[in-house]
């Protein structure tokens, strides 16, 4: 019924002054694209479209190249500029501020990308400059439908939410608090600390895990400007960048924090028992009421509800009756704290991949066969078996372990990615137990991954310690023998890759070196904070290579393994990277958005809400009570999913309007060429 | 009612009998309703597909396209042996992912008037169709007489959980399946880490001496953990523990007793059907101790040991993780299957 | 007739991944055929019906939506929108007759600048084989042709 | 009397149903001729061609013409009633946006004559098929010549005012009758040129009483086929409502009625292609993210082509169907 006729579509066409300008790119561009008669044929053919004036130039983002264009918008009062050159992902920044410099707003400046998408791909010059004319044709059409567009600006809160509590979380808590901002540490568990806190030493330099941590802990736990909220998770994430309201459920610890002073009679009391599968990695015992680890930060116990003895018979309350300071609370709920805070940094780690998904490696049916997270624990001197490595008997050591390499990396059955530390785990682990044992240790890999600062040399010592390695990938763990010499022992079945034969090798401990896989979790987490996630559930980065630390959703950062596998010192690096990115957001105190938004016209709104289930990012809120929806520009972030779902044509997208693109669709198919098309 | 074709093969009706009457004793109970079908032929076996290749799947597709044929209402073929089983499986799914081969063996067919197209028919083990079609929540509801303290080695053999081309099970090497059947059935599971190793298959006449260590294997493994009794869900596996383990304990001088039965027997047993419709006492390694052992009356023969009682085994030193699951079993195979 | 053809084809990419793929395609100096012009859209969520419509009605004889990988969309999962609304699209094109395979949707991240290359090449030559779409050229209203007559002789009995 | 602005209505390709709905406006129709002077209408009064043609141009200063363009003769009474009117009305479906008869529009003509002259509803013993030229002794006679594509009235003349509906409802038009008379005595101004009247600007969910939450559609069904929840949206149980992308201005009549919006309203203002607008909302919400799941829901959707262009194919972007625009190429 509406017909789009050209004629028609643009408003008031004398007012449209349009320069057009068509970069040589020395030769990467003029090579290929006869740029001179596409600059003739514009200011020929797009004469009655606006265009009143088109050059080419050797390099338009020359200094020179952008001075032409301020000299034409100042003396010709150019209103829309065209730049017909490379990628706007190259130079779009350099042409609008051009525009803005002459005092044209940037967004009345389109670029035409005739280098990426013409002569860098096409070798038949009729027929590249014959598109190159099309594409400008369409930026034309286009542009003629751009509207000047101010950048919305959105104040910061300078209170940061960090969530997770390990060495990343840690590192940016503390990087930001001692900048002078306030820092809400949140963390699941009853401690701070995270995995590092399990390890006994670290590779390549073995120095105590403990002692290099236990300091950070500290002071995260003790800096005034870090509220340390343990035991506790995010339950729900609104608002947008600068201005977050975040939901914490602080669940109950069941005793009081201000009145506990940590003495820990409460656990040395407790009758029960429970296997912590948590810290001790399921090889050790806790108590019902317990601090999973003596450093822990806060030095506060949590009862444990669900194996309390009390919660399940209504008697013993061992832990109140001793309690000098009375701190015991069995009444005590769970607490919703609401936070308002104006960046978030996501550092939630790593889970270890599930060994008993490999049935034919027996972990969980074969007694020695160990995960290194278990490794870590029975090396640790504050471990269930003060670091002597033994069997699961709990008293006899090993006289030969095999450590396996990549359990549930690198195959194609589980994780076909590399996990980065287990490696430089398993090396240090043939270190550990060697020197605890003196046991023959034999390593199982596919490659030895040991790029980075002083790895491969600590490769190179545990080599001359006399550690044997097998290349090749573990068929079988069993404890069915062949012959007397295997009675009793794991048999490990492996194809000797380097000498192209089968091996049995009768070992008394096998140690998986189990990958890093992401929370089970990750997906949901991602939803609550509006981020996206990778299949196998790592967050994804908003560049995997110049942007590392952001991600699509502004204010949300992420650090450390939840982006993916890696060691420590990587972990902390990121910690500390996302805080410098928030703090430089904390200093200017305000932020400009690309203006790039939707928008809903009220009076054509019917209220059918197709649209209200549509946004990811939760921008889209509908008021019952006018039967209308609304966008919060701040929220949006500019995909124009709901433009284009919108029954009643009744949401716009600035930068991207439906006139901009039916525009461009014409004049890429040169619909608006005068007098006499020109033949492709 | 469930309805399925069935392909019997050559041994139910001649080895393994305890097999087919034992199937067919419990086939009533949990609802699986079976058409034989008409006519069917021989699978071809082990050897035949070495010799020569496409008279040998011809010869197996032969069942397929008269199953096909047969398949009105349902197209879901069930193999109790598993030789047979993989034979049919292999068969359809070269036709399908050869097609060159599969029109070669249509010619062939052509023969008889006859022609498959591959994919027209599910092909399933019979122990699948019972965990994965019927239901272990069936199976529960019939057990009247369960298997209390009767320790059971699970023995699938090689045949069934390899190539799984269509991820029914969930495992290749360690499969769950039978174990919990057996669970179901009130039996104590031995951990058997060789449940699927090879059996020997026709080594016994090839090469005695291998496939006797072969079977000292399988035999002194389930003996070590104490298993009152094998069970299997393959003819072959059955014949070779079954028959030959005199033969073996001869070879080694040993003295092992370890009677193997086919997990329908076990089945029947546990839903209080009587041994001998069951073919109790056909095996030649008498399953007398199980029957005693769950307080089945048999006329009293030869006097048996008395069975040695269990050691309690509680945990000691650390704790072990805990083994997975079923539910999770099953969401890993999802995984997989994706 | 279709030898002399060539096929013009409007492409829209999402800015995040299809469009960096192109760019990718270019710095490594990949070579395609240039009967593809492409429009950058924030997302393929962006992807309107009615672009697609005016497209092949103003002259295209294909169209081409690119975005990212499902579950890797940048948007989180609004390329999931542009699936859906393709899948509903063709149905609906096929009710006028046009043929399915003038409407392809591909997923290509910014890493897969050879990939877009040749989704692109193998795209012009589906949309040559299948020839010119024959619909109102450059949009004008299409004049009155000869009158649907229809002689006795002509219908089969 | 002859001071009287005069009026006109005329028919082209229609059912005449919008006849029957200004009939419908009962004692308004006096109106008409009170403050008209109703100069050729012929389901009305009896009036030839050649009267109108000797008219002056621009003389009449009304005309509601409904109806789409089939034939040559729709095309010529089009174009001449445009010379003789001040104000056009594309008035109802077909001449706005083609209706039902521009459905005709996914098929060859000659296909659409063939099925007129030559199906067993037919009774054409001897195959007879009308031509439009045939020489009799008398001389040469002609028929009107069928077009190869239905064209709404704004793809042949130039348009004043549309006014959507199939038929347009009573009230409305009667809404219409009394601006106009008003424009004619001065009291009101005209709307500018183009403009949608007797309609709203918002779509039909904006005047539906049923109750809407956040849609997913799990799947489409047809509304005999479910016990359709009484106060709930339509298209939130799946059945295929147009109702949130067609015209305000029927005050929601088939929703509320229980029968889901077919959309002869046309789309809502601004909107390029109605039936576009409908596609990537429908789709949008669709509950299924693989493929083949998407597969399933849509196979629910018989003929999508249908369910979205009922009433405005000929007025769409694509306007018709390939086999009619290969004839055209012809």
């Amino acid at each position: 019924m509406t017909e789009n006729m050209i004629e028609n579509t643009s408003s008031n066409d004398d007012q449209e002054k349009i320069g057009v300008y068509v970069c040589h790119c020395g030769t990467n561009i003029a090579g290929v694209v006869d740029v001179v008669q596409v600059a003739e044929w514009a200011a020929k053919y797009l004469k009655h479209r606006g265009v009143v004036i088109a050059r080419e130039y050797k390099f338009m983002c020359s200094s020179l190249g952008q001075e032409l264009i301020e000299k034409d918008i100042k003396e010709l009062g150019l209103n829309r500029v065209i730049v017909a050159a490379c990628s706007p992902h190259m130079h779009e920044k350099t042409f609008r501020t051009a525009c803005a410099n002459a005092g044209l707003n940037p967004f009345m400046c389109e670029m035409v990308s005739i280098r990426e998408q013409v002569s860098w791909v096409h070798t038949d010059k009729v027929a590249a400059t014959a598109k190159a004319k099309a594409m400008i044709s369409g930026g034309v059409e286009r542009v003629r439908h751009n509207v000047p567009l101010e950048p919305i600006v959105v104040p910061i809160n300078p209170a940061t939410l960090i969530v997770g509590g390990g060495i990343a979380g840690i590192q940016s808590a503390l990087e930001i608090a001692d900048a002078g901002f306030h820092v809400y540490l949140v963390e699941r568990e009853p401690s701070i600390g995270g995995h590092m806190a399990q390890f006994d030493k670290t590779f390549p330099t073995l120095d105590c895990s403990a002692c290099i941590l236990t300091p950070k802990m500290f002071s995260a736990g003790s800096h005034p400007n870090i509220t340390l909220l343990t035991y506790s998770e995010v339950e729900k994430v609104d608002g947008y960048v600068g201005n977050f309201t975040v939901t914490v459920r602080k669940k109950a610890r069941k005793l009081d924090e201000e009145v506990c002073t940590g003495c820990g009679i409460c656990q040395e009391k407790c009758p029960r028992k429970v296997i912590d599968d948590v810290f001790e990695a399921g090889l050790g015992y806790r108590k019902a009421i317990y601090t999973p680890f003596p450093q822990a930060v806060p030095n506060r116990p949590v009862l444990d509800v669900a194996n309390c003895t009390y919660y399940e018979k209504g008697t013993c309350k061992a832990c109140e009756i001793f309690c000098a300071p009375k701190a015991i609370r069995f009444d005590q709920q769970d607490e919703i704290l609401t936070l308002q805070v104006g960046n978030i940094v996501l550092a939630t780690g790593y889970q270890l991949f599930d060994a008993r998904r490999i049935t034919n490696y027996g972990y969980g049916r074969l007694t020695n066969v160990f995960t290194s997270l278990e490794i870590e624990r029975l090396t640790n001197a504050a471990g269930p078996t003060n670091g002597n490595v033994v069997l699961r008997d709990g008293k006899t050591a090993p006289k030969t372990v095999g450590i396996i390499h990549c359990v549930g990396s690198r195959d194609k059955n589980f994780n076909n990615y590399c996990s980065a530390i287990c490696c430089m785990q398993s090396l240090k682990f043939a270190h550990l137990i060697h020197e605890r044992t003196g046991a023959t240790i034999y390593n199982f890999y596919i490659d030895i991954r040991a790029a980075s600062k002083d790895y491969d040399e600590f490769y190179q010592r545990v080599l001359e310690e006399g550690t044997l390695f097998v290349r090749g990938k573990v068929a079988e763990i069993t404890d069915v023998p062949r012959m007397e010499s295997e009675k009793g022992k794991l048999i490990i079945q492996v194809e000797d890759t380097l000498v192209g034969k089968q091996r049995r090798i009768p070992v008394d401990m096998v140690v998986l070196s189990a990958g890093l896989e992401a929370r089970s979790d990750s997906k949901e987490v991602a939803k609550t904070f509006g981020i996206s996630c990778s299949f196998n559930g790592w967050f994804i980065e908003k560049h995997p290579k110049l942007d590392p630390i952001a991600t699509m959703t502004e204010g949300i950062f992420i650090a450390g393994c939840a982006q993916g596998p890696k060691d420590i010192p990587a972990s902390v690096a990121q910690g500390a990277a996302a805080a410098a990115r928030v703090l430089g957001r904390i200093e200017q105190k305000q932020m400009a958005l690309e203006p790039v938004r939707a928008s809903v016209i009220e009076e054509k709104c019917s209220g059918c809400r197709i649209c209200n289930g549509l946004c990811p990012f939760n921008a889209i809120t509908f008021h019952e009570d006018r039967m209308v929806t609304e966008i919060n520009p701040a929220l949006c972030q500019g995909c124009g999913t709901c433009v284009a779902a919108c029954p009643a044509g009744a949401i716009t997208g600035t930068g991207f309007s439906n006139e901009q693109i039916m525009a461009q669709i014409d004049g890429l198919l040169m619909l608006n060429v005068e007098p006499e098309p020109v033949t492709a | 009612m469930s309805d399925y074709i069935l392909y019997p093969g050559c041994s139910m009706e001649t080895g393994a009998r305890a097999y087919y009457d034992s199937l067919k004793a419990i086939s009533k109970p949990i609802g699986l309703n079976l058409k034989e079908i008409d006519d069917w032929n021989c699978c071809g076996a082990t050897e035949y597909f070495g010799i020569s290749k496409t008279p040998a799947y011809a010869l197996i597709a032969r069942n397929l396209a008269l199953a096909a044929e047969e398949a009105n209402g349902t197209r879901k073929l069930v193999a109790p042996c598993s030789a047979c089983y993989l034979n049919l499986v292999k068969a359809d799914h070269y036709m399908r992912e050869q097609p060159k081969f599969g029109r070669q063996v249509n010619e062939a067919l052509a023969a008889g008037n006859l022609s498959y197209k591959p994919g027209s028919l599910d092909i399933h083990h019979l122990l699948d169709v019972i965990i994965y079609d019927i239901g272990l929540d069936v199976v529960e509801k019939n057990v009247v007489r369960p298997l209390k303290g009767v320790r059971v080695a699970p023995y699938l053999g090689c045949m069934v959980p390899r190539p799984d081309y269509d991820h029914r099970w969930s495992d290749h090497d360690l499969p769950v399946e039978l174990d919990m059947l057996l669970k179901t059935l009130g039996a104590d599971v031995v951990d058997y880490p060789l449940k699927t190793e090879c059996c020997g298959g026709h080594m016994p006449q090839i090469s005695p001496a291998t496939a006797f260590e072969m079977l000292r294997r399988l035999i002194s493994v389930a003996d070590e953990r104490e298993a009152d009794v094998m069970t299997t869900i393959c003819p072959m596996c059955q014949l070779n523990i079954d028959g030959y383990q005199g033969e073996m304990n001869g070879f080694f001088g040993t003295n092992y007793h370890m009677p193997i039965l086919f997990f329908t027997q076990l089945m029947g047993l546990a839903f209080g059907i009587e041994p001998k419709e069951l073919g109790f006492g056909l095996e030649l390694v008498s399953a007398k101790n199980v029957l005693d052992a769950i307080g089945v009356k048999t006329p009293p023969e030869a006097p048996t040991p008395p069975v040695p009682p269990r050691k309690p085994r509680k945990p000691e030193g650390l704790p072990m993780p805990t083994p997975l699951t079923n539910p999770q079993i099953e969401t890993l195979k999802k995984e997989v299957t994706k | 007739m279709t030898d002399s053809f060539e096929p013009t084809i409007i492409g829209f990419t999402c800015n995040w991944c299809s469009y960096r793929a192109a760019d990718l395609a270019g710095t490594a100096r990949i070579k395609y055929p240039p009967n593809v012009r492409l429009i950058r859209l924030m997302c393929s969520g962006r992807i309107d019906p009615t672009f697609v419509f005016k497209a092949l009605a103003n002259g295209a004889d294909g169209v081409m939506i690119t975005g990212c990988h499902p579950g890797e969309c940048h948007y989180i999962e609004q390329n999931y929108k542009a699936l859906r609304r393709f899948q509903l699209m063709r149905r609906t094109l096929q009710g006028f007759g046009v043929e399915p395979g003038r409407i392809r949707l591909v997923w290509a991240s910014a890493a897969e600048g050879a990939r877009f290359a040749s989704e692109v090449t193998a795209f012009v030559e589906e949309v040559r084989a299948l020839g010119p779409l024959h619909w109102g050229k450059n949009g004008t209203v299409p004049a009155i042709a000869a009158p649907a007559t229809i002689q006795k002789e002509e219908v089969p009995a | 009397m002859t001071a009287k602005p005069k009026f006109a209505m005329y028919w082209a390709a229609s059912c005449g149903g919008c006849e029957i709905a200004v009939l419908n406006t009962n004692e308004k129709i006096l109106d008409v001729d009170a403050n008209f002077d109703v100069v050729f209408w012929p389901v009305a009064m009896d009036a030839k061609y050649k009267d109108v043609e000797a008219m002056e141009d621009g003389s009449i200063l009304l005309t509601l013409f409904n109806g789409g363009m089939r034939n040559d003769e729709n095309e010529h009474m089009a174009k001449l009633l445009r010379k003789k009117s001040k104000i056009l009305v594309a008035f109802g479906s077909c001449a706005s946006e083609g209706c039902i008869p521009g459905l005709a529009n996914f098929s060859d003509s000659r296909e659409i004559v063939q099925t007129a002259y030559n199906t067993i509803t037919t009774d054409n013993p001897n195959g007879i098929y009308p031509m439009t030229s045939y020489n009799m002794p008398e001389g040469e006679i002609h028929i009107p010549t069928i077009l190869p594509v239905l064209k709404t009235l704004d793809q042949v003349v130039d348009v004043d005012y549309y006014m959507p509906g199939c038929p347009p409802e009573s009230n409305q038009i009667a809404a219409v009758i009394d601006l106009v008379i008003q424009v004619v005595q001065g009291k009101a101004e005209l709307p500018p040129k183009g403009s949608v009247i007797g309609a709203g600007d918002s779509t039909v969910c904006d005047e539906c009483k049923r109750t809407r939450n956040v849609k997913t559609i799990k799947s489409f069904e047809r509304i005999w086929g479910i016990a359709a929840d009484p106060t709930l949206c339509l298209l939130e149980q799946g059945i295929p409502c147009n109702g949130p992308a067609t015209r305000s201005g029927c005050n929601a009549r088939c929703p509320i009625a229980g029968a889901q919006c077919i959309g002869c309203y046309g789309p809502a203002a601004g909107v390029e292609d109605y039936g576009a607008r409908l596609i990537s909302s429908f789709a949008s919400v669709l509950d299924a993210n693989e493929p083949e799941e998407i597969d399933r829901i849509l196979d629910g959707l018989v003929d999508p082509a249908g369910q979205f262009y009922r009433f405005n194919l000929a007025g769409s972007l694509l306007r018709a169907g390939v086999p009619a625009w290969k004839k055209e190429k012809a």
